[in-house]
């Protein structure tokens, strides 16, 4: 058999074959264009050929050698959220139609993911109270980077005000796309309530700026008050852009755009898309209709055939790079349109009623958390505005300690502050959804009680 | 001749909607259920308006009718030039959702997640040994991503050699994406036009060079499937000036294994997980576009690196000079995992073979078309060859018409009017995951329409005409565009 | 109109087959290799002549291209009558295949499976609650060998009561396995004539009952979807004589949840969990036939059965008058897993809305076409209706060209030509699965196909015109037999 | 939303209308044939509805009750057999389109299961080396009493002699199955080797019989003489059927049809089909052509259509009961279809070499076992006659004892024939496949050298 291998159908024979049709000697020769000193003589140093039970083996391992807890007693968020996700969503993105194939370009053979990203667009502006989404972006950090870029393109001030309440993650990440365009990114501090103060807004937009950026729920998980803020950007002329790291809470909260943001956007892992360690996820973007030509990434729109069906195609690509190239309103090509099939089968799955009953259970169980902690020995709860599903405890001892000591027991407390705020030592980032039992939030206040 | 089913085409979610139906549900609530969520009651919606509401049977339903109505590589050949179509083995969709891997949280302790940086850490052993750098960042979500870090690695660079330069030199074949990065990047693009071979025009190249030129952008194989002959004259030129050369590695599929970008003079270049790696493309994404570097570049790697300390690997933020983040967390873990098993499966030799067969699949099609479809450049074929329509223009027909007629044959099109610096451009890109059979379906394909465009032009002129819809008016669409539904009821925001 | 694609059918795999292509790979064998497998060699063959050849690529695309030549419950209404079509949840799928079930090896010790017999244990007394009966048997792997059971165990009652008995009655609007089962169970078959109403002719089963028939065998709802009004005095009438009632309970999706085989006078019962609970049918199978008793013919159920002790639970081989084993181990447990799961998701309330939702469904549909079709009984309709093919006898329309043509329409056809006391029967059951849109587009095809009759029977008659493969030479297929592909070399045996 | 249940379409609302529509009042009314006192007052008594989260949670505490030491350290065979099946098996047969759909009644939109049949069909042929074979049947167990009865059908003698080495289960189910039908089934003993004794069938067979039913490999793992044992039933008139219960066997071992063999079947879930705790299973027959029109189960033919072109479609059904009723040639109806097409995609993707190879793990592997296990202390390999990958060990205590003692240390070293033979106490059936590793095997040999 020589080396034929699994994956590739040429044997031996046909390779020979094939060459004679070609009419070279051997596959060498199909290389003669490579320099001779640039020719790889040896053979890599890699491990492998596996069989595929070796594979499999040799995953499995890895994935042991993480501890997970079997996915119990766990209260991390700050950015990424542990959700239930109906077998039904895994089940349908597994079809090779849908993961297999490459980004729509050819309409007639690809309704099927034109037509689902066409209805994904509609939920996200559904979702957001928003004219237009775009097909998806790489994740919510690398979202508001480009939305920062968007809202400069539209109206160029050199200047963003930015709320330090919005993952610090989502800031660095702008702060790297930014770093060479000389558009300044002006920090907005929050108060003591956890949320920013409109007053606050209204004076560091005096200074001119494209927007004003804020989480919401912010990254403490604090709800922020959306409209007073969105009056603040539109009278200093500025837009407003919200961002969303978890889109769950949009199933009781008003959409942003009905608030008065002009741009929401931010991760939308939250619906279906597995934990996975970071990622793929699914950066979203939604705005006003007055940003259509100046949206980055893909779109999908509506068109009628020769026969006046109606069908779906990707739309506006003068946007784009394959056309615009430098001038183009983003880099992007290759986005996460598998993550953004998988946001609208866990939403059309949920469905209005689903997704809000969702909301509701994250939040319950959030409140309840809260309190219990609250009244947990030497445990206080940091903000005094309303919450979400996660909240700041500021605990008796360190959080990485505290962390490590509950990590012993099988529990994992929270994100300490400290990993992207190392002055704020004992503050613990908190996140309760409806995947944690009563008992286990019951059993995290009683544990974090002890610490003191 | 059949007719099409009398079965109405698919509805969208909305229009499927009914009021009452629910397609999940929750465990009943174990805990006090706070009055109307004791939030600030100008916070909340009363409903989500237009939301659907479907059971899981109509759910599924709908998604199943829909991706039947896509092409995909596993119903045959998909020649799209540059995209790299190749067969995505199902062991890598099972692994990447073993539990601890699908499950694991970004934010877990480094404790708790020392199978993933293992794999994080080996997987960039194996990127160095296959592409001959000196470190990797896994980070980037995709090419152009790794494209934007790359570039900005190359500004901090020069940066700290005192000036960041002004200029990026990028072919006129390049990818639209290499522009559109070093534009990001705070770079002004100059590009420099082929030669006669389709590739960098050394002697252009060397007027050129100066001290202003940050980087010099090369996609090798280029976009036409032919490797720069020239390539070690062209990095020497441009170091010689104290530029930087930068390697679009999207064609990397054409020589693993057989040669190594580090052993040609690139400083930098990205990988585009998805293509040769075999990730699923996903209608669209995820990728990944892992970034490798020369030792100079080391210390502007993106954060965090992993680092391994004996039997321990440990995230590091400990790089002082770093560009920074361009993505949050890890980059696209689960994609990582995957062509972590797929370098497994092939090793060595498969890896070889794998670029070895890409490169005979392509050069037997070459052989094949070459005398019917017109070549524009006859430099020797590596793992794609690119025809244009300029046989076909006497019976006034296009790429675009060759390109739909094909999917009455059973296929999905090549890449169409691209590289831009040929006319009517048809990049064919095999892979290695085609057998000779279907490769001779596609060449008698290929040579029937050919001879339907002398025969009977206006047959494939208005193709498709077997598939489940006809051409689309995309001029038409993006004239008035509509990129969401809205209720019959509610006046349509025409958008723009 | 539209051409049908250019693409050639999908080749049978030995004929896409290449010497020297590999799908598959073992790892190196740790272990020392026996010379020539140290085993006679008169005992080894020196290759699997024919077998096929092919890369993982290939078998991947095979099966795939083939799996789209199939209608699916997951495309639309699947309305076979009888065979209760109903969706099946994907959570089931996928909770099967967790490794503690779908790796149990039936060999291990009951210590080692504890959750696999209480699965088996709860869903024993699940279906004893449902029924109403006081045991079932989990071991048939099908509704058939369910009934062989169900006989069998009417056969060792009798006996046991000094004589086996002679006769199985059984409806002449039964299923083809009642008297198939009946036969290998060592009875004589006598077939009971229905009444105009369709249901069991009470004064002539009066008349034949005596102490020579051993058990009637009563499908119910039966198979016209009509429940049996007088099933009490049928009931009352066989046992007077010191027969039994088995009841085939293929058609239990017409009545869960609101009333119960053993409250009927039922003694015994089999069940098919891949119609009412929603196992797949697999394109045949697998299936599960439960069998359910009453407390006489405990003594008689097949070995072994699961008990539980305190909080274990063990196998209890320990039953002299068993009838013994009709299949090794324990039957499908892949079904018992899926059924178990379907019947905790929907729970009392659900369970009673399925049923109610499956009869409200098939009236809707005999509603709305009643006007068109014959109704050859018009008894009150449950779960499934029965039209005939008379009005369209005028235009030489037959029952099997009405469903074909339904294909053209999109839609599977309905059962036809069963139950046998129908002449034309075109047995419909919707489920509880379908939507109302879903029933009205079926409507409309029904209504649209008798105005195509009338009008243009031709196209009828020549239905589908719009599936890969028209109508096929079966009564050729039969005359001359060819069940297996054979190398164009080698000499075809001409089977039969 | 009144009960409205994720699996049931109709909403309350939906359920009124289409009331109205059907002139009825209520869904009561729809069950009025039902008499009052049949109709069920109270909720059944079971639990749920469970919420689907509830639901996995549930299973997954059922999986985990279970002990499967991460399939590690197994040998058991015994009729069931753990090997490693590729992904793509599972990643096939988990099409919608294959297995959500039925039995292929209407072949112009069934022709992937039926082709797939066909195809199934031959690739048994080619294994065993016989010329038809049916779509399936149950399992090996009831396929053997199917066979049987075939037999009999064909040349009715009322008399079978069967091997005592036919797997315990196929007779027990035979017996059942025959218990009516008046047809004697003759024990056959075999000889001290393990093997059946070709002069002891043909005496056993002078008093006339429609079959010799023998296993290769046996119960024991032993291989038989199919050729003698052919010759000694031809010479009687009688039919010989081998049960197979390991076709992985046929990989090296020559299809009995060449040996002689007029029917063989038996189970292929070795073929890629999981263990799930007994089923579901894949019976398999195989058999001369003269056997056409009595062979029991479904039958996948080509054909022509309209069009010339070729297809598949269910063929020869006046042999079933549909057509036949009391007459047909067996009562099976729904057989295992989906397990016939995972069969089928496992030998499709090991193919000729896959096959082979295979076979020659498994065979190597028991090979060595069985040589490391003859010299552990107090164990001797009870049989001389070759075996291919299960072989019975007799301990030097109780074989009940020994796995109950090995189980604590995570070993399950085989199946105690004290199962089937009571009298065989000490007697343990250990079997070995490629997914046991060397250092499983040489662990095994030790803990067994320890029991003495
Ligand atoms: C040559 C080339 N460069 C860059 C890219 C961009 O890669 P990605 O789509 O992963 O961002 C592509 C693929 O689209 C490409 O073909
Ligand atoms: C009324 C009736 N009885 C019995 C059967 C046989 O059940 P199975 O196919 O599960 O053997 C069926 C289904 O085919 C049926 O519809």
């Amino acid at each position: 058999m020589g080396d034929a291998h699994r994956y590739i159908p040429a044997s031996d024979a046909d390779r020979d074959a094939m060459l004679r049709e070609i009419g070279v000697a051997s596959i060498d020769d199909l290389f003669a264009s490579i320099p001779q000193s640039l020719r790889l003589t040896r053979g890599l140093d890699i491990a492998g050929p596996l069989a595929e039970s070796d594979l499999v083996a040799e995953l499995s391992v890895l994935a042991r050698a993480n501890r997970d807890l079997d996915g119990r007693s766990q209260f991390l968020g700050g950015g990424a959220y542990r959700h239930f996700a109906p077998s039904v969503v895994d089940h349908l993105i597994s079809r090779t139609e849908f993961y297999s194939s490459y980004t729509p370009y050819q309409p007639e053979i690809s309704q099927g993911t034109l037509q689902a990203i066409f209805e994904y667009q509609t939920l996200i502006c559904q979702l957001t109270e928003l004219d237009i989404s775009n097909a998806s972006m790489y994740d919510g950090a690398s979202a508001l980077a480009e939305g920062i870029l968007m809202a400069e393109r539209t109206n160029p001030r050199r200047r963003v005000v930015v709320s330090d309440a919005v993952h610090p993650e989502y800031l660095q990440v702008s702060r790297t796309y930014l770093a060479n365009l000389d558009v300044e990114m002006a920090p907005l501090a929050h108060r003591e309530d956890g949320t920013v103060d409109p007053k606050a807004a209204v004076a560091a937009l005096a200074s001119k700026a494209s927007a004003l950026v804020v989480q919401h729920p912010n990254f403490f998980g604090c709800l922020e008050d959306v409209t007073a803020l969105a009056r603040a950007a539109r009278d200093a002329g500025a837009a407003l852009i919200v961002v969303v790291t978890e889109p769950v809470a949009l199933g009781i909260l008003k959409g942003p755009g009905s608030q008065g943001a002009d741009i929401v956007l931010g991760e939308a892992q939250s619906f279906g898309v597995p934990l996975s360690y970071g990622g793929p996820y699914l950066g979203f973007m939604a705005a006003r209709k007055n940003y259509l030509r100046s949206m980055p990434g893909r779109l999908v729109g509506e068109a009628l055939d020769a026969d006046g069906r109606r069908g779906y195609v990707l739309t506006l690509s003068t946007r784009e790079q394959h056309i615009r190239r430098e001038k183009a309103t983003s880099n992007i090509c290759t986005n996460e349109g598998l993550c953004a099939l998988t946001a609208a089968i866990f939403m059309a799955t949920l469905g209005k009623a689903g997704l809000r009953d969702l909301a509701r259970h994250n939040h319950a169980k959030a409140a309840y958390a809260r309190e219990r902690i609250a009244s947990a020995k030497g445990c206080s709860v940091l903000h005094a505005a309303p919450v979400f599903n996660e909240f700041v405890v500021r605990l008796p001892i360190a959080a990485e300690a505290a962390v490590a000591a509950l990590g012993e027991r099988g529990i994992l407390p929270g994100l300490p502050l400290s990993r992207y705020f190392p002055e704020r030592d004992r503050d613990l980032l908190v996140t309760v959804t409806e995947v944690n039992p009563r008992a286990e939030i019951d059993r995290l206040a009683a544990e974090l009680g002890r610490l003191a | 001749m059949q007719p099409r089913t009398l079965r109405p085409p698919e509805k969208l979610l909305f229009e499927v909607s009914r009021p009452g139906r629910r397609g999940s549900a929750l465990p009943p609530l174990d805990v006090p259920d706070p009055e109307r969520y004791d939030l600030p009651a100008a916070y909340l919606r009363d409903e989500l308006d237009g939301f659907p509401e479907l059971s899981e049977t109509e759910v599924v339903r709908h998604y199943t009718r829909l991706s039947r109505l896509n092409y995909a590589i596993d119903l045959g050949l998909y020649p799209l030039g540059s995209c790299t179509m190749k067969y995505n083995p199902k062991v890598n969709e099972q692994v990447a959702r073993i539990a601890g891997f699908g499950g694991a949280h970004p934010q877990m302790p480094e404790a708790f997640v020392q199978g993933n940086l293992r794999l994080m850490h080996d997987l960039e052993r194996m990127l160095c040994a296959i592409c001959g750098m000196d470190r990797f960042t896994l980070q980037p979500a995709a090419g152009a991503q790794g494209e934007l870090v790359g570039i900005m690695m190359v500004r901090a660079y020069h940066v700290k050699q005192g000036n960041p330069r002004k200029v990026v030199l990028i072919p006129d074949s390049a990818h639209g994406t290499n522009p559109a990065s070093a534009h990001i990047g705070g770079y002004k693009v100059e590009q420099i036009t082929s030669n006669r071979k389709g590739c960098v025009d050394l002697e252009a190249l060397r007027r050129r060079m100066a001290d202003d030129v940050a980087v010099l952008m090369l996609t090798n194989p280029n976009t036409l499937g032919v490797f720069e002959p020239e390539i070690e004259a062209i990095a020497a030129t441009v170091h010689a000036k104290g530029g930087l050369i930068y390697m679009d590695g999207a064609n990397l599929n054409a020589f693993v294994a057989l040669a190594r970008p580090g052993d040609m003079g690139v400083d930098v270049h990205h990988l585009n997980l998805h293509k040769t790696f075999s990730t699923p493309h996903g209608g669209g994404g995820p990728g990944a576009g892992p970034v490798g570097v020369k030792k100079p570049l080391e210390p502007f790697l993106p954060i965090p690196t992993v680092e391994k300390e004996g039997d321990r690997y440990r995230l590091s933020h400990d790089r002082p000079h770093s560009i920074g983040k361009v993505r949050s967390f890890f980059g696209n873990f689960g994609m990582h995992a995957r062509a972590y098993a797929y370098i497994l499966a092939l090793g060595p030799q498969g890896l070889r073979r794998m670029s070895e067969t890409a490169v005979l699949n392509a050069n037997y099609i070459r052989r094949k078309l070459e005398k019917v479809y017109h070549l524009p450049y006859d430099s020797p074929t590596m793992h794609e060859v690119v025809f244009s329509d300029r046989n076909l223009e006497a019976h006034g027909v296009q790429t675009l018409d060759v390109a739909k007629r094909l999917m009455d044959y059973g296929f999905h099109p090549m890449t169409i009017y691209f590289p831009l610096i040929v006319k009517g451009a048809m990049m064919i890109e095999p892979t290695e995951s085609e057998s000779r059979e279907e490769l001779d379906l596609f060449v008698e394909a290929m040579l029937a329409i050919a001879e339907e465009a002398r025969r009977d032009p206006e047959l494939v002129r208005t193709a498709p005409h077997t598939t489940p819809i006809r051409r689309l008016d995309e001029v038409g669409a993006a004239r008035n565009p509509v990129l969401r539904w809205v209720s019959s009821g509610a006046p349509r925001p025409e958008a723009g």
